[in-house]
């Protein structure tokens, strides 16, 4: 845990102010035997001891109402403030009056004697029972006419009406008393009430000595029911409280200590009741936003969208293959058309295209070269012809000459010849058949 | 406790078992159902608290060995 | 807790299974088929679900109401 | 797979199918024959796949209409 | 194969025999008669292949047809 | 060859022969008779000849003039 | 050779004689005797040339005379 840090001026204000708030502090009695009594100036200094305990006190202007008989080893009842005195650190009783107080030395040291003698039977190690929260009845061990009953009567009326409240009468003071007390509070304890309260308003040590009673410590002690004990003031102690389960400082405090704060309960209830409200409100809202919540996610998981993509999908799918089977086609057929434009060039085309034209030209030259050699031939003749013409021997007869043949021999000479002989003579266009008449020779 | 009917119970049961069920409301693993059969309890206990709250007045009785006697307490008497 | 009828399901039984349905339909591989399924089983938990939140916010509305109702006439019986 | 009739298919095995088919197409050695029969079951599967996918489609509008229609109703009666 | 009737053949079988019967036109040493035969069968495959193929295209136009009407019916049905 | 009669020589073995004779024309020792002789011979082998192509040609012209005929139609049914 | 008739000879035999007969005339010291005797036979193997000369221009003329006469038939009965 961390530690706080203050300065001495804070933590002093602090203590102030605690210490102030507290009211017993501010009004109270304080009882014990006086000592280091002195004065300074009017007022006087002192201190209240009990056992090893020690009160510093302080009483201003206090030679004017001082009771004169009061010295170190007086007994004294102090009423004043506790305050702290801050330039000191220290805090002291600043004391209005002072009383001299019986001396109550023998029933004190009675009172050490029972209260040493129970603490060693170990009657004060008494385990506490627990006060019912809802108490049903309580029991209230008291005198009928006390202010304590009363005010323990009211006390409950105002915070929780819902019980029931026996009284078990019984005298408070007195040498009788503790005996009455011991048979009240077992009739109580008998009566099965939750809770039973033993009380009595303030008073002198006598006065409450008989909760300081063996038999009724005792008693109180055996109690099966939780007892709650409202003896006296704050102040007081007696030994009832000790075994008692709770020890309340008043009676009104007995009876805050035995039951619940119907406005505190009240307030429990509403509250309780608007928070299983609230809780509904927010279970119904919770539940509500979860289902949404899942309603938006089914939504978007619903399978509207993947029906879109898987529609898509589907489609492109039927694309590709109408796509596909169109190419597969379109292919086939494209080839197909080359393979029509092969057949529509191939050889056979070719062939008959070309071929009839080339025999034509064959035939042509077969023509020409037989035509050539045969009028080449006439030609040759031609010109053997007329060079056989050239030499014609019979050429002269053109001019007038005439040959002449005897039996067909040509006569080229007289000799040879005799009369008669026949002959003939050829002119140019015709034969004369004649005879040798006359035979000359040249020269003769 | 539970198989108690709520008409029945005292004002501490009836308490006791308001703030069982708002505890049981609030446990993380409580259902729905469970939660609107708690919610109904609850209000119904609400309602008797509230009744038994507004009904009540204090009876105040001295206990005379075996007899009971009520006793009127006047406020006013009472008045310091 | 699969063969259970929607309409006899707790709200709790039904919003889980509805969890469970969208978590199945996350899941990358499930079919087209079963898309389809589990979006009708999913669609039917949700309106169980509606259905029971519905209820139980009208339930809890009358019994705020008859309270206020009663609360009402006990302040006038009561006078304060 | 390949013996089931395409009516009895799923989605999921009717798309497989048809990716099948496309990928039977693509070969390069499939004959003419072949492409026209691969094309006439691609165009069954994908009627198959389009009505079991317009049939899905239908199917969630319903439910979804059913929904939005109930949910308009329930605000009207919750009257928020 | 070469015996198998050009009217039994298939579009790959009579598309092959085409190509093979091209190559065979155009050899140096083919004869006329033989060139003429070679001519004729060609030309009866090619038309053997063209008569598939436009068997094919018809038929691939018919399925598409029934199937364009087909969906116009459902999309009719469907209320799109 | 040179026995084979005119009338039973094939395409080929005639055009060769046609060209065999008209380049024994050419030759410079040739006799009158000789060439008159073969001059006649070229004469029946070209009327072989041509008779053979022409044949040819009217049946492979034939046969492409129904195809093409054909390609129209088909063209006209096509639509392309 | 010259032993030959003449009417036996071919064309080419009988040019050849008509030319050596031709040179021996136009030698100088022939007679006119000679002369004569050469004129004769130069004559005889002139007209024989000229015989043979004529009828294979005609058998020529008549060879294409034919011809034409078929090609034109031809023609016409192709028609073109």
């Amino acid at each position: 845990m961390q530690t706080i840090e203050m300065g001495v001026a804070e933590i002093t204000k602090r203590l102030i102010s605690v210490i102030e708030k507290d009211q017993i502090f501010q009004n109270i009695t304080v009882r014990g035997e006086v000592s280091n009594f002195k004065f300074s100036g009017p007022h006087a200094y002192f201190s209240l001891k009990e056992e090893e305990y020690l009160l510093n006190c302080v009483m201003f202007n206090a030679i004017y109402r001082y009771p004169s008989g009061v010295k170190d080893g007086t007994l004294v009842k102090a009423s004043g403030a506790i305050k702290v005195y801050p330039k000191r650190g220290t805090y002291q009783l600043y004391t209005e009056s002072i009383v001299e107080g019986k001396d109550y030395g023998e029933l004190y040291k009675k009172l050490e004697q029972l209260k040493i003698k129970l603490k060693n039977e170990g009657i004060f190690d008494k385990v506490k029972k627990e006060i019912p929260r809802f108490p049903k009845k309580i029991a209230v061990v008291s005198s009928r006419t006390s202010a304590a009953f009363h005010d323990v009567v009211k006390t409950i009326k105002k915070r929780y009406p819902l019980t029931t409240i026996l009284l078990f009468h019984t005298s408070v003071q007195g040498k009788e008393a503790a005996a009455e007390i011991v048979n009240a509070l077992d009739a109580a304890d008998r009566s099965g009430a939750d809770v039973v309260l033993l009380v009595r308003g303030g008073g002198s040590i006598e006065d409450l000595w008989n909760f300081n009673e063996e038999i009724v410590v005792k008693k109180v002690y055996a109690m099966k029911t939780p007892v709650i004990t409202g003896v006296g003031h704050e102040v007081d102690t007696t030994l009832v409280d000790y075994v008692a389960d709770r020890r309340a400082p008043t009676p009104t405090g007995a009876a805050e200590y035995a039951t619940p704060d119907l406005l505190e309960i009240k307030k429990n209830i509403e509250l309780s009741f608007s928070r299983i409200v609230d809780d509904m409100d927010q279970k119904i809202d919770e539940s509500l936003t979860s289902i949404e919540r899942s309603k938006r996610r089914l939504d978007f998981l619903s399978p509207k969208r993947q029906i879109s993509i898987k529609e898509e999908k589907v489609y492109e799918a039927f694309s590709k293959l109408k796509g596909m089977l169109d190419n597969t086609t379109r292919e086939k057929y494209n080839l197909l058309l080359r393979n029509f434009e092969a057949l529509k060039h191939s050889k056979i085309v070719r062939t008959i295209e070309l071929v009839p034209e080339r025999l034509d030209s064959k035939m042509k030259m077969a023509k020409q070269r037989m035509s050539n050699e045969i009028s080449q031939k006439v030609l040759s003749l031609e010109k053997m012809e007329m060079s056989l013409n050239a030499h014609d021997p019979f050429e002269p007869l053109r001019r007038g000459y005439a040959m002449v043949f005897k039996d067909e021999k040509l006569v080229k000479s007289v000799y040879g010849l005799k009369k008669s002989d026949e002959i003939k003579l050829k002119l140019l266009d015709g034969k004369i058949l004649s005879e040798v008449m006359e035979i000359e020779e040249n020269g003769k | 406790m539970e198989n108690k009917k709520v008409e029945e119970m005292s004002f501490e049961e009836c308490y006791n078992e308001l703030e069982e069920t708002l505890k049981a409301m609030e446990k993380a693993d409580v259902t729905l159902e469970e939660s609107i059969e708690l919610f109904k309890k609850g209000v119904a206990l609400y309602k008797r608290c509230k009744f038994l709250i507004d009904s009540a007045s204090l009876s105040v009785k001295e206990v005379l060995g075996d007899l009971e006697k009520e006793m009127e307490v006047d406020e006013d008497d009472m008045g310091r």
